[in-house]
């Protein structure tokens, strides 16, 4: 993965313990790298098994899964969207199947896909296809970094701490390579 | 020779349709597997899972309900279909009271003479998903499915029973079910 | 039949409308659905038509739309068990444990190894319940009306046995975090054990009545052909990719439960059309047959349901689990996120006919209405799953 | 002339009666024995073994309202049930039930047939087109081009046996024929009766080539849109058709009247009630075929074949007359 996302302008990436969190990998992306990150899935053969967003302090999390059909495992994007103009670029042009993921996710958080083809909504009726169900109310949303799983950092963009732990106390508490996580991370 | 053999594939295959018509006739001739519901009753309704009924059994009297009032099923009910209404304690009679204020005085412990059964058990049948996450919470064992399978109604309100009033009721005589000869057989 | 052919009349709705716009001059723009014979519920197909021939179709959801997902976040954890049953009415254990497999994960609980195998009974058990279901109505879907009857008569076996340790027969609600809610006794396993030689014997049957018939054949052969790439591409799971030749099943790939201790195999076929679905689900009977039996051999004495199981005012830990199952359609994933307050922060649920019926407008392109009908019912969709 | 007119009439309303009948009858043998091959009874309740539920049924459409879809042409609307069930009525006036037991004796009965029965297109056509619905219109297109090609094979394969003997009329035909199976057209002409059987299902909408109503294609295609009777006279005749093609069948192939012990009514009737019960069979085993097959089969394998039929049938016929002359 590693490899595979390599050049790619990335803010964070970590390996997850797949038997604790069903996931391998996760990289949090730039807008601006996703299109170009999903072609290079599209290359080495994943396939997108679904598209969520999650309301968090940050902004919308949109998270995209993928998994492959000879490798077990799955890898995590995630794209951090503004709340005021949640937008992202689409990659229906490069994986057919993600344009309803990608018009569900308008239809519950009310996040813009750019490029989508055919963006109307796809579960609720377009006459109340503006109230967002999942959107959460600003006192509610919850941090990244405390519901995200940090995993074992790999790679952490300059700037970027959303999803460096709290206090480095904390941090200690928790295990030892998550310390070492944090550190670098900050570093 | 391919002429031949697309001769007998075409053969073969307007042949797949005879089998089929076998089939169908050899069905035709056995006997049904339909049950002829109203009149003969069918024979898995034993494990059916039929509304709430509340246990009997509370002080030693078969109906008095079992349950303490404690509201955890209420509290476990993903469709809040159940509402339990706590008895109020009996207005003390004089001397209770006056027994009271002493026992107060004297510094011991009062008890709270509320009895706990419940007043009313107010189970709407209609929101119940018959997920049973009430009776496997009830600390006291209290609830239970019943296996009624006859049950249907006009209206909502009719789904909205007091189990309490349902439990006492069931020591009359209950009216004769819709007389169902016992099921022949379905497993023919 | 909102939309008219002829102009001045009542104009149809916001997607009749919207697919028009790119309509090509004389097509003829048909709704099938969302009441039709062959959408099995409320699926609607806006599909636009040359004569007989479908030049473009699209798929409109949202007729049975829960939120679900909302739901989810007025629950708790356990609460929100019976939620799944009714996701899919077809395979409602693979939700059912795809939801409680992620809180599992998420929690870090330790199933009881009884418990495991009774989950492997009970969903193989249901996955056979919702392919013969398919089966019945797939053939409807082509005209013929008697094998659902022949189809239902199996099924009801299984739903009988199944009556007994859930109580109910379509929308169960048996798994618990940590296990399950019943035990199954000796008289239900008694049932399967009967069950298997029975259900052995009717698939010959099966075969002869339509599976060989020669209508049959030339109705699915060669009938909406996936490529395996298209699949990818569109995330396409379950029998539908199987159907075009690459064996991914969740329960091989993903290993889960105790599917890495069972010897069973994943059926494909290369055909990549109608009747390489068909023949995969088929194939895919025996497989849960034999799935079923070596469970039932194999399975330990022993609770089914962890001690301190979570009761419904259970918080789930901070954090967050991705879990998925091989339901009878595709993949079912469960995404959860908890920040460790009463109710899930966030539950994603990622439907395999969801990604399934994507498919069907890239499909049909070009093929003829009774193909499109044909293609729709060999992608198995149930509707209630697809809209969530 | 008088005679035969009073014929005509007792004729004409004894059939309108029995196709009634025979409609009710159908139902519920067809409803019956679909239950009985989907291992389930089948009607039960209204009267003895669910006798009386056809006529429930009747009265049940009969009381319903009627209804016409905004825009629909009213008259073409409602021509179309109509037209669809009178000229099934002539159809049953030339087939003879015994030797003498026919309402109608003319030495065309067998064009009389074909050329009405053609008629029945027109109505289908105009139900599906007036009724303003992309689905009737669907299914009207499929009616039209379905019963246009089966007409055919349907009319070259009757040729053939009306070459062998040597008439048109129906009468003439069954008098041709003996007692015996073995004295039956069906011996000499097994490749015609397999081809009008076909082309009959065709012909009559019955599944597997039921396309024009093809319920999980069109809903219900060119009748979609009709309730009530409106419905009702299309379903009577369909299977008042399908009584005439199978009695033309018996008549042509299978003997007619003829048959040993029993009076020759019986022996008709009998028989036409196996091969509707034949049929039957067929719209319960069966999945239906795709438009573009069942048209396949017809231009492709009916037609030459009941094409060559002919040619041979009618070389065999003149080789025998000049095998006689010269005798």
């Amino acid at each position: 993965m590693d490899a595979l996302l390599k050049g790619l302008p990335l803010d964070y990436l970590a390996a997850c313990d797949f038997q604790k969190t069903g996931k391998t990998w996760q990289a949090i992306l730039p807008a601006a790298s996703l299109v170009r990150a999903a072609e290079r899935l599209l290359a080495a053969d994943y396939f997108v098994e679904d598209i969520s967003a999650l309301d968090c302090v940050e902004g919308y999390v949109v998270t995209y899964h993928f998994a492959h059909f000879h490798k077990p495992g799955r890898v995590a994007l995630r794209v951090i969207a503004p709340h005021d103009a949640p937008s992202v670029p689409s990659i229906a042009g490069i994986f057919q199947g993600a344009e309803w993921h990608e018009r569900e996710t308008r239809d519950f958080h009310g996040v813009v896909f750019q490029g989508n083809p055919n963006f109307i909504p796809l579960l609720i009726d377009p006459d109340m296809a503006d109230c967002f169900p999942l959107r959460k109310d600003p006192k509610s949303r919850a941090r990244m970094r405390d519901i995200l799983e940090a995993g074992e950092v790999v790679h952490c963009g300059p700037g970027f701490g959303l999803m460096t732990p709290d206090a480095p106390a904390e941090a200690q508490a928790s295990s030892q390579s998550e310390a070492a996580a944090g550190d670098k991370a900050t570093a | 020779m391919n002429a031949i053999k697309e001769a007998i594939k075409t053969v073969s295959d307007l042949w797949s349709l005879m089998v089929g018509l076998r089939v169908t006739g050899k069905y035709f001739l056995e006997p049904q597997r339909t049950v002829r519901y109203p009149w003969k009753a069918v024979s898995n309704i034993g494990t059916f899972k039929g509304h709430l009924e509340l246990v009997g059994g509370g002080q030693k009297d078969p109906f008095k309900p079992r349950c303490i009032s404690c509201g955890m099923c209420a509290l476990a009910c993903p469709s809040h279909c159940i509402t339990v209404v706590k008895k109020k304690a009996p207005k003390p009679t004089p001397e209770e009271e006056k027994a009271l204020a002493e026992a107060k005085a004297n510094g011991e412990k009062t008890k709270d003479k509320a009895p706990k059964d419940p007043e009313k058990f107010v189970y709407d049948y209609s929101l119940c998903s018959l997920c049973g996450t009430c009776i496997e919470n009830c600390p006291a064992g209290a609830l239970s499915f019943t296996g009624n399978v006859y049950m249907a109604g006009y209206s909502r309100n009719d789904f909205l029973f007091d189990l309490v009033v349902k439990l006492r009721d069931s020591q009359a005589p209950a009216p004769a079910e819709p007389a169902a000869v016992p099921a022949e057989t379905s497993e023919a | 039949m909102t939309h008219s052919a002829l102009p001045d009349q009542v104009a149809g709705d916001f997607y009749t409308n919207n697919f028009a716009k790119n309509a090509q001059e004389g097509s003829l723009i048909l709704n099938l659905g969302p009441q039709h014979p062959s959408t099995h519920g409320v699926l609607r197909v806006v599909v636009e038509m040359d004569g007989e021939y479908i030049l473009r179709a699209e798929p409109v959801l949202g007729y049975l739309h829960r939120m679900h997902e909302k739901m989810a976040e007025v629950k708790t954890a356990a609460q929100f068990i019976p939620n799944m049953g009714r996701v899919d009415y077809g395979h409602a254990l693979g939700w059912n444990w795809a939801f409680v497999g992620a809180v599992e994960k998420l929690a870090g609980i330790e199933v009881p190894e009884r418990a495991e195998y009774v989950r492997v009974i009970t969903c193989e058990l249901n996955r056979l319940a919702s392919h013969l279901l398919w089966w019945g109505a797939y053939l409807l879907d082509l005209g013929a009306f008697t094998p659902i009857m022949y189809a239902f008569d199996d099924r009801e076996k299984i739903l009988d046995i199944l009556q007994a340790p859930t109580g109910s027969r379509l929308t169960y609600s048996y798994f618990r975090i940590g296990g399950v809610a019943k035990d199954l006794n000796e008289d239900c396993l008694s049932r399967i054990r009967a069950f298997i030689p029975w259900m052995r014997e009717r698939l010959p049957m099966y075969k002869d009545l339509v599976s060989d018939n020669i209508i049959l054949r030339k109705r699915i052969e060669g009938i909406g052909v996936i490529e395996p790439e298209v699949c990818r591409r569109f995330g396409a799971t379950g029998p539908v990719i199987r159907g075009s030749g690459i064996a991914y099943d969740v329960r091989r790939s993903d290993p889960y439960s105790v599917y890495p201790k069972l010897d069973f195999e994943i059926p494909t076929s290369d055909l990549m059309d109608a009747r390489g679905r068909y023949d995969v689900r088929i194939a895919e009977f025996e497989q849960s047959l034999r799935i079923i039996e070596q469970c039932l051999d194999m399975m330990p004495e022993g609770d089914v349901l962890v001690k301190g199981a979570p009761k419904p005012s259970w918080k789930a830990p901070k954090g967050e689990a991705y879990f998925a199952v091989e339901g009878a359609r595709g993949k079912i994933g469960v995404y959860l996120v908890s920040d460790g307050g009463k109710n899930l922060y966030r539950t994603k649920l990622r439907a395999p006919g969801f990604c399934n019926l994507s498919l069907f407008a890239e499909v049909s392109r070009g093929t003829i209405l009774a193909d499109a009908v044909a293609i729709l019912g060999s992608l198995d969709l149930i509707i209630p799953e697809i809209d969530r | 002339m008088p005679a035969e007119f009073i014929r005509i009439l007792i004729g004409l309303v004894a059939v309108a009666i029995s196709v009634g009948l025979i409609g009710l009858v159908m139902v519920w043998v067809e409803r019956k024995v679909a239950g009985h091959i989907q291992r389930r009874p089948g009607p039960y309740e209204v009267g003895p073994s669910g006798l009386l539920q056809p006529l429930a049924d009747a009265l049940k459409l009969v009381g319903k309202q009627l209804f016409m879809p905004d825009k629909a042409d009213p008259i073409l609307f409602w021509l179309a049930p109509v037209l669809s069930f009178l000229p099934v009525l002539l159809l049953f006036l030339p087939l003879p039930l015994g030797d003498g037991l026919y309402a109608l004796d003319v030495n065309l009965g067998l064009l009389l047939i074909l050329a009405f029965s053609g008629l029945a297109v027109l109505s289908l056509l105009l139900g599906g087109w007036a009724s303003n619905n992309k689905y009737g219109l669907l299914g009207a297109a499929r009616a039209v081009a379905q019963s246009v090609a089966y007409e055919i094979p349907l009319l070259l394969s009757v040729l053939a046996v009306s070459f062998v003997a040597g008439s048109l009329n129906l009468a003439e035909v069954v008098k041709g024929q003996g007692t015996w199976p073995w004295n039956w057209n069906i011996m000499t002409q097994p490749l015609a009766f397999l081809i009008y059987m076909v082309s009959a299902l065709g012909e009559t909408n019955r599944a597997p080539f039921d396309l024009p109503e093809a319920e999980s294609e069109l809903t219900a295609g060119f009748h979609t849109e009709y309730s009530g009777m409106g419905f009702g006279l299309f379903f009577l005749a369909e299977y008042a058709n399908m009584v005439v093609v199978c009695a033309v069948a018996t008549a042509l192939f299978l003997g007619g009247w003829n048959g040993p012990v029993l009076p020759g009514p019986v022996w008709f009737v009998l028989k036409v009630s196996l091969l509707m019960l034949l049929m039957v069979f067929f719209r319960w085993t069966y999945p239906r075929v795709r438009f573009d097959q069942l048209l396949n089969i017809n231009w492709k394998w009916l037609m030459p074949l009941a094409v060559l039929n002919l040619l041979a049938t009618s070389f065999f016929v003149k080789l025998a007359q000049f095998t006689e002359v010269r005798w």
